[in-house]
């Protein structure tokens, strides 16, 4: 295997990982700041791709689709978490999680209602289409490229925003002590919408983002759910950075290990067996990775020490 | 439980109000991811039902969620409840193989609309089985052939891993004579491909053949054109048909892709039906709308010659398969699987609308590779 | 007098560049109450954590009994004599009191690991729990769901459940914590008479409390045992009065 | 009105008796099935109802013993319809078509997975113990989903079901009997259990895991057997459900039905006896009828169960009881 596609396929799993990031940062963001699981994160992401899609499909332009994305995506999340999860913060994770299962049949089938049962069709912007050569003779598209240059600019942005505005002083107080941003003279609950919103805003942009390469269609918000799951528990729920860093192993992982475990498994097995055997073992692979980070570190890698 | 009693409007003319005879129960996905799928063959298969004026058949129609557990207690409930005589409906493989051997055991009769797994055309073929769409193979197989008429010399292939993923490249391999660049098993359910496309870069590979169900063709045919390759691609229908093409786009244009009926074969029933469909239900029928429409013709010319009740005598009926297909000349096999002619056809664009054209004949009287086994 | 029960050997316990706990060494000998007082922030919560196993100490030993406890676990030291209260109760809010009596009792016959009879129908088990009720006061309770008891019961019960172990020493964190000057008095009588069961490790702020049963008080500061002696002698030790008795005396 | 939970226990169990028994005069066999999915769906989740209910923890997993219930069923009744060899190293065995024998193996094996999967998982707790948790449902399902031997995605269909001695199986209302009884005999065993000293332990382990710990026993120990004894339960039931259906897939392995395990107990009421039982008779009395009434019914249920959640704390049961739930 050259060393060619070795650093492509490297940039692909950085791909996959920043896209996993704009996810998990507002899902790690609600639970650190409010303590509250949302399931019905992966219905935002489909939000946002819906939104692009009907807004591309009227007025073609592939900027004012992310705009429509994002605000369509904050919200509808803004009016769920002032409708229903409001009510949530001070019950059990059980009861957040049925809530939030809820409000994914409610989204799906609803959506589903609006726009029927047939994929949408969102497309890459023509500035951004095809492939660029890299140094080095690497060929690779420049829309993924974009994709890994916006979810780092977002990553930073978060950053910036958490270290360095009032609303991240705010966000963090939250995250240590809900009374003393009461005793700040904060108002909670707007502050618990406005990062709602805020979370909810970022899965959106996602959702159009990826929607563009990928099947803007009901249910498509459930497997990266799952994923961004996975990353914020390996990263530690409730840290922006532990995201960021989950994000980035576990897009490497899938990436990675899709095409090298197949390659390991053909020196002792013929093709079509080792196809087969390492592909099954590389969907497995990220969870295999979420349980060994949680045996070694039950609280993930910069989770709060329990 | 929603019923339709046939050609309500029909029925409404004559004043005679007769009672429903015969009961067709169909099992399909109509709510959830796939529901699109669903929905064509229930609407093809109602339009043939209304279109026969007959007001003696009622069409119990239920929605498997494209869940089997819930597709073998419906069928359950077909057969103890309501009593059909004849089901149909079933979308997906994996639900077929829940529910057509225990249903067909039980001495109903069972027309598939779209799936066909190959125990049910082998081994496990049974009297009280007809498949009117196609052994699952036959696509691929027909791919392997079109990839040889058009001299690609090595190819690179990939599916999901999971059984209808393994049939479909072993599919493609039994008529492929040339060699093999690569051959890939995705994730079931997989959305990026980079990773794939990218070994596709770097093989020497002169051809693509993919089989993608569902929102995974989706996904990489749109990567696949931004990436930048431009080897020629191949694949099934399913990748191409009327209900996804749309959200493909640009990206699917040109692309050949293999299939055993298209809305410009030329042929009155066909086009009666296109007609018919477009103007009954506003949009484009579909490959699956197809299947459904064949099917509800192929059951109401067996139940002109023949009652269900006379379990023998409307198998015979069925077996001759006398009636008008939309694909032209239709027969089955010893396996009770179709005997047809698979076409390549390329996605073109008409006006605004994605839509293919048939480009020539891949296999002719195709049948398949199972059929031997059958023991009948 | 016989060997100590209960005794540390220079424990020390850092977080980061804080010294928690420096080099102490305290024993617990049978029959009297040891008391262990010392400003916030002093440690003793700290300290009372590495004697009961809820934290490790960076070194030093623990001993219970003569038997070397350090390194084992919570519930290990608990089996071998250990009966702790706790400073906040826990205690289970759903359940009864007896219940609650009950579970002790499990612990202390290792009764835990029975699936079949119901656990307030044997006898072995609700005879002691209901012994300890009684002598705490709270028979009359024992239907009621912890939930619905006033704070006073609930520090009650946290004593009735160290009784059921028939432990070789109590470890008390703060018994008096919240309880009214009569509800105070009454557990000051109840620990006076307690001491010739199991001697008492005693960490207290009451110092009306602490000064009317301590037979030794130990002073805490920083970390450090800055003293040892009888009331008497820390009453009139001129470091404890500068250090921590100083503004209040 | 408040009714006695003892009561309306009652009342339950003489419906889900009744019912089917209607069912029969009334030539309705579909309405038995249905019935039977729902005793079948409650036996799973009152496995689950262990340690969600009395141990307070959150598996957002127990798929994985549905499924191995389900395989072990498929399996077995694969090897015996096939008349092939089943090799496990030193042993060989032709498979069977004994319900009894059935039940064993996939509670042994349930239990066994159970046991290693707890001992992993138990190292965490609250939202990471629900995650860890799904973690290995996902790895079951995309390893069944592979497992091409046993027809990967496709699933094995059973074409007959599996037999029990003296009785025909295959009438729904006689493998109804089965189901019903084997329902009414764990929720015994579960009554018995949330009152024994286990019962006590484990729930005072829910509770305050510390105080479990200071009166000399291992909260862990605790938490661990039961998760074994709930995964048992809840393979059991699996290898029903396969039988129910004559059919196993990985969807038994789904987290979707981890999930919908999970929303049987809070419909019914967490920690309660027969709470996992009332859940499942509404859930598939919705799933039914609503699905009747709309392609969309999806929706419906959407908000069904958030009424549920936001106005009916306790479920089904603390509503008609007057009782709150237990706090998980």
């Amino acid at each position: 295997m050259s060393s060619i596609l070795i650093i492509e396929q490297i940039l692909n799993g950085l791909q996959f990982g920043v896209m996993l990031f704009l996810m998990a940062a507002g899902l790690t963001l609600i639970f650190g700041v409010m303590g509250l699981i949302n399931l019905a994160h992966g219905s935002l992401y489909m939000v946002g791709a819906f939104a692009a899609a009907a807004v591309a499909g009227v007025t073609g332009s592939f900027l004012l689709a992310l705009v429509a994305a994002l605000a369509a995506a904050a919200l509808a999340g803004a009016i769920v978490e002032m409708v229903v999860i409001r009510r949530l913060y001070n019950a059990p994770h059980l009861d957040q999680v049925l809530a939030t299962f809820a409000l994914i049949l409610i989204f799906s089938e609803g959506t589903r209602w609006v726009f029927g049962s047939f994929p949408l069709f969102l497309d890459i912007p023509d500035a951004l289409s095809g492939p660029v050569t890299l140094p080095g003779g690497i060929e690779y598209p420049l829309y993924r490229l974009t994709l890994i240059g916006i979810g780092l600019a977002v990553a930073v942005g978060l950053w910036a925003l958490i270290e360095r505005t009032r609303l991240g002083i705010q966000i963090r107080a939250g995250e240590n002590d809900r009374e003393m941003i009461a005793a700040l003279g904060v108002d909670i609950s707007k502050l618990y919408t406005l990062v709602f919103a805020l979370g909810a805003a970022l899965a959106g942009l996602a959702g159009a983002l990826v929607g563009a390469i990928q099947s803007v269609q009901v249910g498509m918000g459930e497997p990266v759910l799952i994923l961004a799951f996975v990353v914020i528990v390996i990263g530690g729920i409730g840290s922006v950075r532990g995201a960021f860093i989950g994000a980035l192993l576990v897009g490497l992982t899938d990436t990675l290990g899709g095409v090298f475990l197949p390659e390991l498994f053909k020196l002792f097995m013929d093709n079509g067996a080792a196809q087969k055997s390492g592909s099954a073992l590389a969907s497995m692979g990220i969870y295999v990775l979420m349980g060994l980070v949680l045996i070694w570190r039950p609280t993930g890698l910069f989770g709060a020490r329990a | 439980m929603k019923k339709f009693l046939a050609a309500a409007a029909v029925s409404a003319l004559c004043s005679t109000g007769a009672l429903a005879e015969v009961k067709v129960g169909m099992i399909t996905t109509l709510s959830g991811g796939g529901a699109g799928l669903g929905i064509d063959v229930r609407d093809g298969f109602m339009l043939a039902i209304a279109q026969s004026g007959r007001d003696d058949i009622e069409v119990v129609i239920e929605d498997d969620q494209r869940k089997p557990d819930i597709a073998v207690q419906l069928s359950d409930k077909m057969i103890q409840s309501e009593r059909v005589d004849v089901m149909t409906g079933i979308i997906w493989s994996n639900l077929a193989m829940a529910v057509v051997p225990a249903a067909v055991n039980q001495n109903v009769i069972y027309l598939s609309p779209n799936a066909g797994p190959s125990p049910l055309a082998g081994k496990g073929c049974h009297q009280n089985y007809f498949n009117v769409a196609w052994q699952n193979d036959n696509l691929h197989e027909a791919a392997g052939a079109y990839a040889n008429g058009t001299g690609y010399k090595n190819s690179f292939i990939l599916a999901p891993n999971y059984p209808a993923g393994v049939d479909a490249l072993t599919g493609y391999k039994r008529f492929f004579e040339g060699d093999l660049a690569g051959e890939i098993y995705t994730e079931l359910g997989q959305t990026d491909y980079a990773a794939e496309i990218a070994q596709i870069r770097a093989s020497d590979a002169d051809s693509v053949f993919f089989f993608l169900p569902g929102g995974m063709g989706i996904s990489f045919l749109k990567q696949y054109a931004d990436s930048g390759i431009d080897l020629p691609v191949v694949g099934p229908a399913f990748s191409f048909d009327q209900g996804i093409l749309q959200a493909v786009g640009d990206a699917a244009l040109g692309v050949v892709n293999t299939s055993q009926w298209n809305k410009d074969i030329d042929n009155p029933t066909n086009a009666a039906f296109v007609e018919s469909f477009q103007a009954e239900y506003g949009r484009l029928p579909s490959l699956y709308a197809s299947q459904g429409f064949d099917t509800a013709n192929l059951f109401l010319s067996a139940l002109d010659k023949a009652d269900p009740s006379d379990a023998d005598a409307f198998r015979e009926a069925l077996r001759a398969a006398e009636f008008e297909s939309t694909r032209g000349d239709f027969s089955f096999g010893p396996n009770h699987h179709p005997v047809q002619t698979i076409y390549a056809r390329e996605v073109i664009k008409e006006g605004d609308v994605f839509t293919n054209k048939i480009l020539g004949v891949a296999l002719e009287n195709h049948s398949d590779a199972y059929a031997a086994e059958c023991k009948m | 007098m016989s060997d100590p029960v209960l005794s540390t050997l220079n424990l020390n316990k850092s977080f980061g560049a804080l010294k928690a706990t420096d080099d102490v060494s305290i024993d617990l000998k049978s029959g009297e109450i040891h008391a262990i007082i010392g400003p916030n922030g002093a440690g003793k919560s700290t300290l009372i954590q590495q004697i009961c196993g809820g934290l490790q100490p960076d070194s030093g030993r623990v001993l219970l009994n003569g038997q070397d406890v350090s390194g084992q676990s919570t519930q290990a030291r608990a089996r071998a004599g250990m009966g702790r209260t706790f400073q906040i109760s826990q205690l289970c809010m759903e359940d009864t009191v007896l219940e609650n009596a009950v579970l002790g009792v499990m612990g202390a016959e290792h009764l835990a690991w029975r699936f079949w009879r119901p656990a307030l129908k044997r006898p072995s088990l609700r005879d002691r729990a209901e012994a300890a009720l009684e002598r705490v006061g709270l028979s009359d309770d024992r239907d009621t769901r912890c939930a619905n008891l006033s704070h006073g019961q609930r520090r009650q019960l946290e004593v009735a459940v160290a009784l059921t172990l028939s432990p070789k020493a109590f470890v008390m964190d703060e018994p008096m914590a919240g309880l009214g000057a009569e509800g105070s008095k009454r557990l000051t009588g109840f620990l006076d008479g307690l001491r010739q069961e199991a001697p008492i490790l005693l960490v207290e702020h009451d110092m009306d409390a602490v000064f009317a049963l301590a037979d030794r008080i130990s002073v805490l500061v920083y970390g450090k045992v800055i003293a040892t002696g009888t009331a008497d002698e820390i009453r009139t030790n001129r470091e404890v009065r500068d250090a921590y008795l100083g503004d209040e005396a | 009105m408040r009714l006695n939970e003892k009561y309306f226990n009652a009342l339950m169990i003489a419906g889900l008796l009744a019912l089917p028994l209607w069912a029969v005069v009334a030539d309705q066999p579909f309405t038995i099935t249905l019935v039977t999915r729902a005793v079948i769906l409650a036996l799973a989740a009152v496995g689950l109802n262990i340690i969600l209910g009395i141990g307070g923890m959150v598996s957002f997993g127990h798929a994985v013993f549905f499924g191995i219930g389900g395989y072990a069923m498929g399996i077995l009744a694969y090897h015996a319809q096939t008349y092939t060899a089943l090799d496990l190293g030193p042993f060989s065995t032709d498979g069977t078509k004994s319900m009894p024998v059935i039940w064993l193996v996939a509670m042994i094996l349930s239990g066994l997975v159970a046991f290693f999967i707890g001992l992993l998982s138990l190292r965490t707790s609250g939202v990471y113990f629900i995650m860890i948790t799904l973690a290995f449902g996902q790895m079951f399902f995309y390893f069944a989903i592979s497992w091409a031997q046993y027809g990967g995605e496709d699933g094995l269909s059973i074409y007959v079901r599996n037999d029990f001695p003296g009785l025909n199986t295959l009438a729904p209302i006689q493998f109804y009997g089965i189901c019903f009884t084997l329902l009414c005999v764990v929720l015994f065993l579960f009554a018995r259990l949330q009152a024994s000293p286990f019962g006590l332990a484990l729930n005072a382990a829910r509770q305050t895991p510390t105080r479990v710990e200071t009166v000399g026993l291992n909260p862990m120990r605790l938490k661990l057997l039961a998760f074994v004894l709930s995964g048992a339960i809840t393979g059991l039931a699996g290898a029903l459900f396969a039988d129910l259906n004559r059919f196993v897939s990985p969807t038994m392995f789904s987290w979707q039905l981890s999930g919908e395990l999970i929303v049987l107990i809070i419909i019914g009421g967490v920690g309660r006896l027969m709470g996992p039982v009332i859940g499942a008779c509404v859930f598939v009395a919705l799933e039914h009828f609503l699905g009747e009434l709309t392609d969309f019914w999806h929706v419906y249920l959407g908000v069904v169960l958030l009424c549920i959640v936001l106005f009916g704390r306790g479920g089904l049961i603390g509503l008609l009881t007057g009782k709150e739930g237990v706090h998980v």
